[in-house]
């Protein structure tokens, strides 16, 4: 991948900022020409394949943009920093973009430990976060704070929707394998949960330690388990090197794998041991509706490939925060977020709605299945199932359903 | 009684014997050598003394209390120190921050974490005294890595010194040494010993330096003693000639 | 040097830094204190007693985690939920350096990471105390019944952190030129000797390890609230491995190097990785050149231009 | 699943998950044994050799090419290192390797992530080892029979590469006691190129032949470190019997504890290693006692 081009970029950016912040006072830098997003994002180490996704969404979404001219007449500037995925980091560069940047808006924040971490401070920072990709159900339960947002799908919404596809299907055992992580185990739950509910006998469920090389064991946990199709939530490196040794056993003539999440770039990188299997997606960039069509015609002429699926919901996070900024007209936190809550929609994946009582976007849920097509280099993701919003999405400050 | 006294001491490595029943005893302000061919065991001794090495068998006791089982820290607490056959220094710190360590070790306050200026005090003065008796004062402020090798050889033996050792260990002081060196470091330590006053174990290979410094010597071949008794009848026993001096020129 | 003259000068600039000082400035100034005394800590085993940790994230995640724990869920005082939080680290130490100590050398700093690592699983796996792989998040800093509700305002935290910084230096220093001290340089530059001496080395060893860690620990406890959060990336060791750079770069056994260590470790990679995504690669041929052209680190460099200029 | 074949499966996973790790772990064995250095990028080197396997693969569309190739490229990588930069560090402490590796670790993520972009990158098998075997009905990778195999292979290369020849004898006795070589009248200085060399190629060898089983991605460096040095240690410092059996221990109780305790699968390797430690402070097959 040539970054140079980025990199001067960047430090352009990096240097209008600078000049504009002429005091610490945020009311000053409130004032200045454009309007300041700041993001903070995993560039390097083991997510960076995610926040490079989603630095591609908002350097699009922000050229659209400010070729009609900005957002309240003024244009949208990205202040990119990398965080490694480590909180601490994140915490930090956050920090220094609301001190330094005058920023007012966040996004990016990849990683759900990093968001964690951010979350509580943005009330001390008067600064409205819209996640862009933050799957963790707890953001908009237990650990919801009135600044955060969610416009993207998360973890329990891309859980549930495979759980509806499979209360369908003529499978009756189901094993699940997690990551050992509060995402891995949250989406079990959910799982768990909808497994009962739709009358299937859920044999258990095992959880690897992040950073697993050797899925042997777990897989012989899978096969021994005697069930049909087998829960996955797993992510990055961990997913790919399951999904490769599972092929080179054979796992998926007998086992059904199922999936919470796969994007295309995971699909790229492990080739046909992909194919056949079935999941959730947040955007597949397939969905045929008419505002997607037009997204995906520009996004190809821009960048030659798809919008991938971190793209594509990153890209609706930012759409969903441009209605905000105009129905708000300021930027300002208390305005935006009364704007934002209730906000409605029409997006690339459909209307979305953003609730009120828990700040997540109420949306269509979509299952796909792994394909390979002819012309194309990689398997690609078809859409198999779609469910309307009031189903996918849970009740309010919730991440197990009722129903 | 004796001040230090070995009974039937003894160090099996597989089925390689070290150190063979050797029981011996050293009276207080005696001068003594251990003498005995390379792998008689001179070493290893020592490493059974000080509690360096655990023996198989045997006991040692210093003024009649037992050090079987105390650990090597604790054995140099009753008061018995040494030297190492090969160089034991702290390179990086001067003479005299050596020697002044070395005397800390005997104080009660050695590990004071704060302040200590007084035990510092009382160290570096007794480390002084001893750099004096073995004519290192001149070097006291260089780094003990850097000074010649004689030097550094007498410091070890000043660092044991200042420790006010009831017994003092020598392991081979003279090893490596050029000849006007060894000659030198003889002068001096033949000097330190004469007033008697010291009770000293000396482990030596150099017949010469044997000779010049100890009054009373044990030989030990392959592990066991074949010997003890004053010099000049040690020198003419038949056995010590041929286990060790016929090989000897 | 005059070390307690240049102290006092320092003490007096760090003082007045919030004066002249931009806001977020004050932010960073206030991280780098801490990984700075984390960094401190370490010299005392690194620098000092030649005892390499590859660990002792452990001593500031034990901090950060105890710290955060007390504040949400006991209504301490923040001064006293720092004591306690470096007092556990301190204990804990013991009984991590009683078995570090059976070995020595490379064998010594693994088993120093096999305990940190067994601390990072176990604050995965303790969810009802350590929220797991979400950590604690939304520390508050807990001003207490003394009315010192100056502690939660940044500067009056950046005083609070500076204060621990001075008082940790000062008994650093104390530590290192006491005979206490006189026996850790022994045993850093040959142990088997200062043992013969008849020195309880193991003793000193287990001694100086708890003392690093209560006050690593106490940088922990001092982070938790300072960033809001403590989690499981305080304990990995990779956070270990960059503490010790931390305190080579800077310059070991000078205590002063590691703290300026830590400050460039941390300042390099915010500003470079602002500029650059491969900030990574610039790092790298930073410490590489380091090593090379600076080997005494960043305060060998610095005493070395001010001898030049005394003698100048 | 009866308990005969389940043993059996799990025999073969846990011999082929130690065919990986003594790839990994012999190389640092060796250049630890003879230049007592911390490498921390040794790692590094194992994620290099698995893109530079892909790469070579993709090009020549061989993969024995790519598993060949490799191990040299990045031990001549490994060598130059060493004399450009090691060579003037070994009156140093260790302080000086600690940093200057880590300093390289660095340098050589980034510079793979600016060659080789940040996705991982599937290293497809060839035809005949893509297959299948049944051990008693339950199926197995030939892939993983195909690494035990080179497991055992390289073993006894090793093992004959340091009984049988001249660079061999001088290893053991370097790493007995380093003054020795020198009195041999040999030239230090290319004997410690030479196995740096070698140990960073014997690294590669290894990721490219894990590449298959994780793909080639950025996050396969930290990993290794911490796994390479684990087997060193348990294995016993300097010794190449050790890290074998260091492999074979470690991988066992990884497998059978993933199995039957899943929750102490994060922490099994570091116990395991507490133990062997507090039992034989050198390591299971090291010299110090």
């Amino acid at each position: 991948m040539a970054k140079g081009s980025d990199v001067s970029r960047r430090r352009l950016i990096q240097s209008t900022a600078a000049v504009a912040v002429v005091s610490t006072l945020p009311q000053y830098a409130r004032a200045a020409g454009s309007i300041k997003i700041g993001m903070p994002l995993p560039l390097t180490g083991p997510v960076a394949g995610v926040g490079a996704q989603m630095r591609r969404a908002c350097e699009f979404w922000a050229k659209q943009v400010n070729a009609k001219g900005g957002l309240l007449g003024r244009p949208v500037e990205f202040i990119i920093s990398d965080t490694e995925g480590n909180p601490a980091t994140a915490v930090r560069k956050a920090q220094e973009m609301v001190e330094r940047n005058g920023v007012r808006i966040l996004t990016g924040i990849a990683v759900s430990s990093e968001a964690l971490a951010t979350v509580p401070r943005l009330a001390e920072w008067d600064t409205i976060f819209v996640s862009g990709d933050n799957g963790d159900g707890r953001l908009t339960a237990e650990a919801l704070v009135p600044n955060f947002f969610r416009p993207n799908v998360s973890g329990p919404m891309g859980t549930r929707a495979v759980a509806l596809h499979l209360r369908d299907s003529p499978m009756k055992k189901l094993f699940g394998l997690g990551m050992d992580y509060a995402w891995g185990h949250n989406s079990m739950e959910v799982f768990e949960a909808e497994c009962k509910r739709a009358g299937k006998n859920f044999a258990g469920a095992v959880f690897s330690p992040t950073g697993t090389k050797d899925f042997s064991t777990y897989i012989t946990r899978i096969r021994q388990s005697g069930a049909e199709g087998v829960y996955l939530v797993l992510s990055g490196d961990d997913n790919a090197a399951f999904l490769s040794q599972a092929k080179q056993y054979r796992l998926g003539e007998k086992v059904q794998l199922l999936t919470e999440l796969i994007d295309q770039m995971t699909i790229n990188g492990t080739g046909d041991a992909t194919v056949g299997l079935i999941g959730g997606s947040r955007y597949p960039y397939t969905l045929d509706n008419p505002v997607n069509k037009a997204f995906v015609a520009a996004w190809q002429a821009e960048y030659r490939t798809p919008p991938d699926m971190f793209e594509g919901d990153q890209y609706q996070s930012c759409v969903v925060l441009q209605a905000g900024i105009e129905k708000a007209g300021s930027i300002e936190a208390a305005k935006l977020r009364a704007a934002l809550e209730g906000l409605e929609v029409d997006s690339i994946k459909g209307r979305v709605v953003m609730r009120a009582c828990d700040h997540q976007g109420e949306q269509q849920g979509f299952v796909i299945k792994i394909v390979k097509r002819e012309g194309m280099a990689h398997p690609v993701p078809e859409v198999i199932a779609t469910y309307p919003a009031d189903r996918v999405t849970p009740p309010c400050n919730k991440m197990v359903y009722d129903n | 009684m004796a001040l230090l006294e070995l009974d039937g001491l003894t160090k099996r490595y597989g089925g390689l014997v070290a150190v063979n029943q050797v029981s011996m005893r050293v009276e207080a302000g005696e001068v003594r050598a251990v003498i005995g061919p390379n792998g008689a065991g001179k070493t290893s001794l020592f490493h059974l003394i000080t509690g360096v090495v655990r023996a198989s068998e045997g006991d040692v006791r210093f003024d009649g209390q037992s050090l079987s089982g105390m650990s090597a820290y604790r054995i140099c607490q009753t008061g018995l120190s040494r030297t190492f056959q090969l160089t034991a220094l702290f390179p990086e710190m001067t003479a005299r921050e050596n020697v002044r360590l070395s005397a800390q070790a005997r104080m009660k306050r050695r590990w004071q974490p704060f302040g200590g200026s007084t035990v510092f005090a009382e160290a570096t003065r007794r480390g002084d005294d001893a750099l004096e008796r073995l004519g290192l004062t001149a070097v006291a402020g260089r780094p003990a890595g850097l000074l010649s090798h004689g030097d550094q050889r007498l410091l070890e033996v000043a660092m044991a010194l200042a420790q006010k050792p009831r017994v003092l260990l020598l392991d081979e002081p003279t090893q490596g040494l050029s000849v006007e060196e060894t000659l030198s470091a003889v002068e001096t330590l033949s000097g330190l010993l004469a007033d008697g006053h010291l009770t000293v174990l000396l482990v030596e290979h150099d017949m010469e330096v044997v000779f010049r410094l100890a009054r009373r010597i044990t030989v030990l071949h392959r592990g066991s003693v074949i010997a003890d008794d004053v010099p000049d009848v040690v020198k003419a026993d038949a056995a010590v000639q041929a286990a060790y001096l016929g090989g000897y020129t | 040097m005059g070390g307690w003259r240049l102290f006092f000068l320092a003490a007096i600039l760090l003082a007045a830094a919030p004066l002249g000082l931009p806001v977020f400035a004050m932010t960073l100034l206030t991280e780098a204190l801490i990984l700075g005394l984390l960094a401190m800590s370490l010299d005392l085993m690194v620098g000092y007693t030649r005892l390499i940790s590859f660990g002792h994230a452990a001593a500031y995640g034990l901090g950060a985690y105890a710290c955060g724990y007390l504040a949400l869920h006991t209504s301490l005082p923040l001064p006293v939920a720092l004591l306690a939080a470096a007092l556990l680290a301190g204990v804990v130490a013991v009984g991590v350096a009683w078995v570090c100590t059976l070995v020595t050398g490379v064998s010594f700093s693994m088993l120093t990471l096999a305990f940190a690592q067994l601390l990072y699983a176990l604050a995965f796996k303790w969810t009802s105390v350590t929220g797991a792989s979400d950590g604690l998040a939304g520390i508050p800093r807990r001003a207490g019944p003394f009315g010192l509700t100056v502690l939660e305002t940044r500067n009056g935290y950046y005083y609070l952190v500076l204060a621990c910084m001075l008082g940790a230096f000062a008994l650093c220093r104390l530590l290192v030129n006491a005979p206490f001290g006189a026996v850790l340089r022994g045993i850093r530059e040959n142990e088997a000797k200062t043992l013969a001496l008849g020195y309880n080395t193991r003793l000193y060893k287990i001694s100086i390890v708890a003392v690093a860690f209560a006050l690593g620990g106490l940088a922990g406890a001092l982070y938790a609230p300072f960033a809001g959060f403590a989690n499981t990336d305080l304990l990995f060791w990779l956070f270990s491995g960059k503490v010790l750079i931390m305190v080579i770069v800077g310059g070991q056994g000078t205590l002063i190097g590691p703290v300026l260590g830590a400050a460039f470790f941390m300042l390099a990679e915010h500003v470079l990785s602002a500029y650059t995504d491969s900030w990574a690669l610039f790092l790298g041929l930073i410490f590489i050149g380091f090593v090379i052209f600076a080997p005494e680190g960043i305060w060998g460099l610095l005493n070395a231009r001010m001898l030049k200029r005394a003698r100048a | 699943m009866d308990l005969f074949p389940f043993l059996v499966t799990q025999c073969a996973n846990a011999f082929s998950q130690a065919a990986l790790l003594f790839f990994l772990g012999v190389g640092l064995t060796l250049i630890f044994g003879i230049m007592r250095i911390v490498n921390f990028a040794h790692g590094s080197f194992y994620m290099l050799g698995a893109f530079i396997g892909y790469t070579v693969a993709h090009v020549t569309g061989s993969f024995w090419l790519g598993l060949l190739l490799s191990p040299v490229l990045a031990g001549l990588i490994g060598t130059s290192f060493e004399m450009g930069l090691l060579r003037r560090l070994y009156r140093r402490d260790t302080s000086a390797f600690l940093m200057v590796t880590f300093g390289l670790t660095l340098v050589m993520g980034e510079a793979i992530r600016l060659l080789w972009g940040v996705q991982g990158l599937q290293l497809p098998l060839p035809s005949m080892l893509a297959g299948i075997v049944f051990l008693f009905d339950e199926p197995f990778p030939v892939y993983r029979l195909f690494l035990i195999a080179a497991g055992a292979v390289l073993a006894v290369a090793i093992w004959q590469f340091l009984e049988r020849t001249r660079l061999g004898l001088l290893i053991r006795a370097t790493s007995q006691n380093a003054e020795m070589v020198h009195a041999l009248g040999v030239d230090v200085n290319l004997v410690r190129s030479g196995i740096f060399g070698m140990g960073c190629g014997l690294a590669a060898f290894g990721g490219v032949l894990a590449a298959p089983l994780v793909t080639a991605s950025l996050g396969m460096a930290a990993n290794a470190i911490v796994d390479s040095f684990v087997i060193v240690i348990i294995g016993g410092m300097g010794s190449f019997p050790g890290s074998l059996c260091a492999a074979v221990l470690v991988a066992f109780v990884q497998v059978f504890g993933t199995y039957y305790f899943p929750d102490f699968a994060i922490a099994a390797m570091y116990l395991l290693m507490l133990l062997v430690l507090a039992i034989r402070p050198g390591g299971l097959l090291g010299q110090e006692a």
